[in-house]
């Protein structure tokens, strides 16, 4: 693996930065310390690190995004200085961001030449724009309306549709921050198969994740970051998760956790034939006390949907939903709160917390009711609530009054879960819990599921990641177009089956054998 | 979807209208329909008092009144707009109180063109256009300006004499004559306004500008009102600040400006009668139609004439205001 | 809802001058003077002055921003354009003066919203009452003069029929609804409103885009403002101000969407259309000026209703069913 | 409880922290917080200008004219408050100016019928509360984006405000109370201001110390995650609504005791962006959740001092809605700059 140099990223160093990128005025804050970064055509390189390690910040230095304040930058040999971000997809580089860079109200084609509309003298090219985007489409293996607005369509697709983009862009650097975050197994599976097809036509590929396995399916090499410093890269071959773990956290964690099992207690959530609305077939499940029960299932295998549906922040077409033996089916969300049940949504940005409140209100919007006479709220009973989570869930933060934005995504995640701990909650509904949360905080997190169980409190968790699911789950329940396909205990559960019940075209012979009966 | 929203839109909110106009007023009997124009009977007792003069000698002498109120200060273009619905409903004859001498002159030209005569009421049209009225029959609010303040120079025969001025919304055309007028009278005396704001035909306006005024001027003598609508406001000005010994005059001779000066409230009022305005003009505007005024026949300018109502005067006033 | 890059324009004209052409007969059944020549070109004559500045409306709230100042230009113009004419300038160069100070204005409000980033709202309501002072004082100065008859009959008269007004208006349409749909500006106007985020990381020259559309907005309601001057004959200083809410009135009407992205031109002269012929119904039948404010206000509501909020509306009604079918079941 | 169940994990989060943690932190000195303090800066503006127009204004430097700016400031500062709350949530309401016309002849018309002022205030109150919800239910219920919700309020509460008055001012029937409400004064401060200052206060206490006013802040800034917190967001968003024309149907109501009269056209539309100005002026952000009850007092009373100093120094009238709007622009062109200087995300 010798091609040419596509990408040189030297000592790069990154101040503190406000709305136009520039530094900070007097800050001293160094987001980026020292990180190096080389890009080969013909690769895969991963690139990893905890939250806040820098590793956005470094990838918005490449794109463009971001002025930088020291190091040196190679694109194709020669040095860039300041640029625009249509200047630097005009040298090749496309970054598929987190969240997606695409206009909802506006249709796949529009969406893939924006910015870069193809003209006939003065006039867009309509026909020539919608031949491309169905070539680029077509090429991806997948077919998606080209006149569709974007807002119709699946996370997987619209970042297909980047990809798509990307390509017809004939761009030579693909930078992907964390790809898979938000796919399925099955969908993440489809997109290495793309990502291997690009490295063979001679692509250089960045490839940021959490995912240490996927590294070691995906990447030639991997560079690490820590507290934005390069700690080294790697032949990706030659390495081992551990030795990538401990260059990110500089010491050393299992691979795997190992939880302590309780034994569970009677139902105390049980969904009857529940059809969430927009559809899907009826679901029943039951969640015991003590219990930490998995969902399982590629996304928008109606997972999210049931969850939603159980805790009432969407109303339900059919069924029955039963806390504690009580129907709460007809009860509005905030009801159903206050009867004991918890909600942790996938998205944490814009569902999980409020990033311009500080920590403190994060924390205490839902104990606000209860902390004062009346409809007061005494700040001094808030703060020392708020306090004692911070505590209590390690959050690294100055102080409790710091705005969420400043937190990292494990921090931030750690709040979106702690307003739930003021008070023993009976029946927690997690949503991806430890979607791009970092190691360490992920095991946190884990120790707050278990704790959980242990005073007797039951846990739905959603997971996409077959290994976490697996070891915490005391059952899994796996759904597949929108069905429970199988319940699953936790001695028969292995990657293997799990992934067999969640692919759509297993028959019921597989299910009978995964499951072993 | 929006497709369809729009269609839908405009079918459903026309039979809504449909279904809430009253029973066509115009409906095409015999008895001659005059048509009324006016910027606003909504707070402007003065516009009010000369529409429903007008409107009762129509309906006296047999006939029926389509008002059309533009609506307010702003609204020229509706006006306008308003004339030409009236001349498209051919009524038989068209009184109008223009609020801009000149905006209305197309609306008129189409007016003559359709045969419809035109009475002004209370305020002229651009000169030259002689052509496309009957009559006006109006005051001329420079001079009822100047007469006021005259009268308030020559009374207090004071040459420091400190006065200011309230002025109407500033744009209308009413409210910048009296403003010349006051000025014109002011000067014959040798006095400038120690200061002048506008109160906006607006008593909460007209409270403001009156009490900053007081801060300024805290040996005030005398206030000049552009209105009676203003009257109020000033008042509360004037007795917030215990300034009860500043002599207030205004223009209108509506209730409140008499009563004012009945109770010693007002030093001077300047009244122009609207409702011989409006009643003069519907009696023309009735016998144009029924053929007993010949058109053309009448003089181009009616002044109405303007009284300017002190106590001595003020009780036959009273049964004149509005 | 809509698909904006894809949707059949013809299709949708037709469809809304169909549903117009029914109200039209429907209410002709009822309103007398409503369904002659005369009257209707005069209903659209109206509407033709206000829905050039709904134009301009049109393309600022595509941006997710709004011209408040439009209706104040629309007065300064007029006054500016009369004043020059009776110092001797004529009529033509004073037109053109009146459309530069449009111009100016609109970049006023481009440099405060695109480049200092302020609050459109709030922005476009200063330059709003700089343009309206600015207009009472001018007036102040020279008085009421009239513009010349050849330029007053260029508001009045009709060709064929069609008042002149109307075809320019007509032509505006066109040339924006074309220029829209053909250059890259139309695409990067609503990406601008729809995720000003995405579109400035896509390349989108944002600040310049978001800036245009004032641009544009300004000399649109300029040249409504030199119509309506023309139409009146004369520049009364206060005659533009209730078109500010008069264009968001159409536009809304017309369903452009308020924060951004979506919306058509010929929608919003739809609007204006519509606005005017309900005016002029309620005048023909003598409606009370403030029954007349209460329709216009019922009116901007319903048809938010109906054009925006359809979809949503038959959400809610599901979801309250549902709810209420489980208490029943509880 | 993961503390105590996992120290290992305690340990292990602090290794990258101290890292973490400078970076995220910033050098704040005392200067900078306040400087940084958006209301503290307004403070300063204000008495800056008072400070100009004291050497520059005429007559305006006396006891009794700041008295005066501030009686006349404390109507639109009760609006203001209102509007704030409306502001705070993410959303607007045009409909204020109207309502004031609504209220003030609901007031006297209540007052002629039953001669009983605490009725008749009650009325006029109960009128704005009313038309508030209406707002808040067509906003959050029917989802009609709170600006044409509220500019159909408009037209709709001027037209109801003609019809209840038949179009005419109305005399308010003499009441002491009703004409000390505007006369009074106590510790040579006009009972108004005090109104406003009480208004103010509970405003203050609601928005900072109770879970509804947090909740406002929480659903203005992030509705989704209030809701899924279990904030009662539609609750929240109608009481907003509600509270924003109780409060300007309060301005309408005090307004009326200055001049004495009942008038259907009091406000207006340029009451409504008077009001929202004063709000904007007073640091208020229209995009939710940022916007403080003293920052909108002084907006309130900014606005009110320039209006004064117009008059004082004799401007043309003309020239009024021409020095309004330059300020206003000057107004938004500082502070952007000043955030721009400090850095803030806007």
């Amino acid at each position: 693996m010798s091609g040419p140099v596509l990408l040189d990223a030297q000592h790069i160093q990154k101040y503190a930065y406000d709305d136009e990128g520039r530094p900070i005025r007097g800050t001293d804050v160094l987001l980026l310390a020292d990180a190096s970064l080389e890009l080969i055509a013909g690769e895969v390189h991963a690139l990893v690190g905890e939250n806040g390690a820098g590793k956005t910040t470094l990838i918005k230095v490449i794109a463009g995004a971001l002025p930088y304040e020291g190091g040196s930058l190679h694109v194709a040999g020669s040095l860039r200085g300041e640029t625009t971000i249509s200047r630097v997809r005009s040298e090749g580089i496309a970054v598929i961001w987190q969240e997606f860079s695409l206009a909802p109200h506006l249709s796949v084609v529009e969406n893939m030449f924006l910015g870069r509309e193809l003209r006939r003298g003065r006039r867009l090219d309509k026909g020539e724009m919608r031949r491309q985007a169905a070539e680029a489409i077509a090429t991806l293996g997948v077919s998606i309306d080209l006149d569709s607005t974007v807002e119709r369509l699946s996370t997987s697709q619209q970042q297909l549709v980047e990809i798509a983009r990307a390509l017809n862009e004939r761009s030579r650097i693909l930078i992907l921050d964390e790809p898979t975050a938000s796919l399925s197994r099955f969908e993440t599976e489809r997109l290495f198969e793309l990502l291997r097809r690009l490295r063979s036509e001679g692509l250089g590929v960045i490839f940021v994740t959490h995912r240490l396995d996927e590294v070691f399916t995906i990447s030639d090499r991997v560079s690490i970051l820590k507290d934005g410093r390069s700690t080294g890269t790697l032949v990706t071959r030659a390495t081992t998760k551990d030795e990538i773990v401990e260059r990110m956290v500089g010491r050393h964690l299992d691979a795997v956790y190992q939880r302590h099992r309780t034994t569970p207690g009677e139902v105390v959530l049980e969904t009857r034939n529940v059809v969430p609305a927009g559809g899907g077939a009826p679901a029943s499940i039951t969640v015991h006390r003590g219990e930490i029960v998995g969902l399982a299932g590629l996304v928008g295998a109606g997972r999210t949907e049931l969850a939603r549906a159980i805790v009432g922040a969407d109303p339900v077409e059919s069924g029955a939903v039963l806390l504690d033996g009580m129907d709460v089916t007809g009860w509005a969300m905030r009801r159903r709160l206050d009867a004991g049940m918890a909600f942790v949504p996938e998205n944490r940005k814009d569902q999980g917390v409020i990033l311009p409140l500080p920590i403190l209100r994060n924390l205490a919007i839902t104990e606000w009711p209860r902390l004062g006479p009346g409809p007061l709220v005494v700040p001094r009973r808030e703060r020392g609530m708020a306090t004692a989570l911070v505590e209590e869930l390690s959050i690294v933060a100055r102080t409790v009054d710091q705005p969420a934005f400043t937190l990292s995504g494990g921090n931030q995640q750690r709040v979106a879960i702690g307003k739930w701990l003021a008070r023993d909650r009976v029946v927690y509904v997690l949503d991806e819990p430890t979607r791009g949360v970092d190691v360490s905080a992920r095991y946190a997190l884990y120790e707050l599921m278990e704790a959980i169980a242990a005073r007797g409190g039951a846990v739905l968790m959603i997971s996409s990641d077959l290994p976490e699911i697996i070891s915490m789950s005391d059952r899994i329940y796996v759904m597949r177009l929108g069905t429970i396909s199988a319940e699953v205990a936790r001695v028969d559960a292995t990657e293997q089956s799990i992934l067999t019940l969640m692919l759509p075209d297993t028959t019921a012979a597989d299910v009978s054998a995964a499951v072993g009966a | 979807m929006r497709r369809l929203g729009v269609s839908s839109a405009v079918i459903a909110a026309a039979a809504l209208v449909v279904a809430m106009v009253p029973a066509a007023a115009v409906a095409q009997d015999e008895a001659p329909v005059i048509g009324l124009s006016v910027k606003t009977i909504t707070n402007d007792p003065f516009q009010a008092a000369w529409v429903e003069a007008a409107t009762a000698k129509v309906e006296e002498l047999g006939g029926t009144v389509q008002l059309l109120v533009a609506g307010g200060q702003t609204a020229v273009a509706q006006q306008s707009s308003q004339l030409e619905d009236l001349v498209t409903q051919q009524v038989d004859g068209i009184i109008v109180s223009p609020m801009d001498g000149s905006a209305v002159l197309p609306a008129l030209q189409k007016a003559a063109d359709a045969g419809i005569p035109v009475f002004l009421v209370d305020q002229p049209i651009a000169a030259g256009n002689e052509a496309l009225y009957e009559t006006l029959i109006a005051t001329d609010n420079v001079k009822a300006g100047r007469d006021l303040a005259t009268y308030l120079v020559t009374t207090m025969n004071d040459p420091e004499l400190k006065v200011a001025i309230i002025e109407g919304a500033p744009g209308s055309v009413a409210g910048d004559d009296r403003l010349a007028g006051f000025n014109e009278g002011l000067a014959s005396g040798n006095i400038t306004p120690v200061a002048s704001a506008t109160g906006e035909w607006d008593n909460a306006k007209a409270l403001a500008a009156m009490e900053t005024i007081l801060q300024a001027n805290p040996d005030l003598q005398a206030v000049l009102s552009a209105s009676d609508v203003m009257v109020d406001g000033i008042l509360q000005a004037l007795a917030g600040a215990g300034k009860t010994d500043v002599k207030v005059l205004a223009i209108d001779g509506s209730t409140v400006g008499i009563q004012g000066v009945l109770d010693g409230k007002i030093m001077a009022d300047n009244t122009q009668d609207p409702m011989a305005m409006g009643s003069t003009a519907a009696e023309f505007a009735m016998g144009m139609a029924g053929g007993t005024v010949e058109p053309g026949s009448l003089e181009k300018y009616i002044d109405s004439g303007t009284v300017t109502v002190t106590l001595e005067n003020a009780e036959e006033a009273m049964a004149k205001a509005f | 809802m809509t698909r904006l890059p894809t949707d059949r324009p013809l299709v949708r004209a037709t469809a809304a001058a169909v549903a117009i052409v029914v109200a039209v007969l429907l209410v002709g059944q009822f309103v007398p003077y409503f369904a002659t020549t005369t009257n209707l070109s005069k209903v659209l004559l109206e509407a033709a002055i206000l829905s050039v500045a709904a134009f301009g409306m049109t393309l600022v709230l595509l941006t997710g921003g709004i011209d408040l100042s439009v209706g104040g230009v629309m007065s300064l113009v007029g006054v500016v354009e009369v004043s020059l004419v009776s110092s001797g300038v004529p009529w033509p160069a004073a037109v053109v003066v009146g459309l530069g100070i449009g111009l100016l204005l609109g970049t006023v409000n481009a440099v405060i919203v695109s480049r200092l980033k302020l609050p459109p709202f709030i922005a476009t309501f200063g330059t709003l009452g700089i343009a309206a002072g600015l207009a009472l004082y001018i007036a102040n100065v020279i008085g009421h003069p009239v513009f010349p008859p050849d330029f007053v009959s260029l508001g009045n008269d009709a060709v064929l029929g069609i008042p002149i007004t109307v075809m320019l208006a007509v032509a505006i349409l066109i040339v924006l609804e074309v220029v829209t749909r053909v250059t890259t500006w139309g695409v990067h106007l609503r990406a601008t409103g729809d995720n000003f985020a995405v579109a400035r990381l896509s390349g989108v020259p944002v600040a310049r885009v978001l800036g245009s559309a004032y641009v544009i907005s300004g000399l649109l309601a300029a040249t409504a403002g030199t119509m309506l001057a023309a139409r009146l004959g004369t520049a009364n200083p206060l005659q533009g101000e209730p078109y500010t809410l008069l264009a968001v009135a159409a536009c809304v009407i017309g369903g452009v969407d308020l924060f951004g992205g979506r919306g058509h031109l010929w929608a919003a002269g739809a609007g204006a259309v519509f606005l005017f012929a309900i005016r002029n119904i309620m005048n023909l039948q003598g409606v009370q000026p403030f029954m007349q404010d209460l329709v216009i206000g019922l009116l901007i509501i319903a048809a938010v209703l109906v054009t925006v909020q359809g979809p949503a509306l038959r959400d809610m009604a599901s979801d309250a069913l549902q709810r209420s079918r489980h208490r029943n079941a509880a | 409880m993961s503390t105590s169940s996992a120290p290992a994990t305690g340990g292990s989060m602090t290794s990258p922290q101290p890292a973490a943690t400078e970076r995220r932190g910033r050098a704040a000195g005392t200067w900078d917080r306040i400087s940084r303090n958006p209301t503290l800066g307004l403070l300063a503006l204000l008495l800056v200008m008072w400070a100009l127009a004291w050497i520059l204004v005429p007559k305006f430097g006396s006891v009794d004219n700041i008295r005066t700016v501030l009686r006349q400031a404390s109507d639109l500062g009760v609006a203001a408050i209102g509007i704030l709350f409306v502001l705070l949530i993410g959303g607007i309401d045009l409909s204020v100016g109207a309502l004031y016309g609504l209220s003030s002849v609901v007031l006297v018309t209540v007052m002629i019928q039953t001669g009983s002022l605490p009725l008749a205030i009650a009325a006029a109150l109960g009128a704005g509360v009313l038309f508030g919800l209406l707002n808040g239910v067509l906003v959050q219920w029917v989802r009609i984006p709170a600006f044409i919700t509220t500019l159909g309020g408009f037209y709709i509460a001027y037209a109801l405000a003609q019809m209840i008055s038949a179009g005419s001012m109305l005399s308010m029937p003499a009441d002491d109370l009703f004409v000390g409400l505007q006369t009074g004064l106590l510790l040579g401060i006009p009972y108004l201001v005090i109104l406003a200052a009480i208004v103010a206060a509970i405003a203050w206490v609601v928005l900072n110390h109770t879970t509804f006013g947090r909740s406002v802040v929480a659903v203005g800034y992030n509705r989704v995650t209030a809701g899924l917190s279990g904030v009662r967001v539609p609750r929240i968003v109608i009481t907003c609504f509600a509270i924003c024309s109780g409060m300007a149907a309060l301005a309408a109501v005090m307004l009326t005791s200055r001049v004495q009269i009942g008038v259907p056209t009091l406000g207006g539309f340029n009451a409504t962006f008077e009001t929202i100005t004063a709000a904007v002026v007073g640091g208020t952000s229209l995009f939710g959740g940022r916007g403080t009850v003293v920052g909108v007092i002084i907006g309130a009373i900014i606005i009110r001092t320039i209006n004064n100093c117009i008059v004082l120094l004799n401007i043309p009238s003309q020239l009024y809605q021409a020095v309004m709007g330059l300020i206003i622009v000057v107004a938004l062109v500082v502070d952007a700059a000043r955030s721009r200087y400090l850095g803030e995300r806007t």
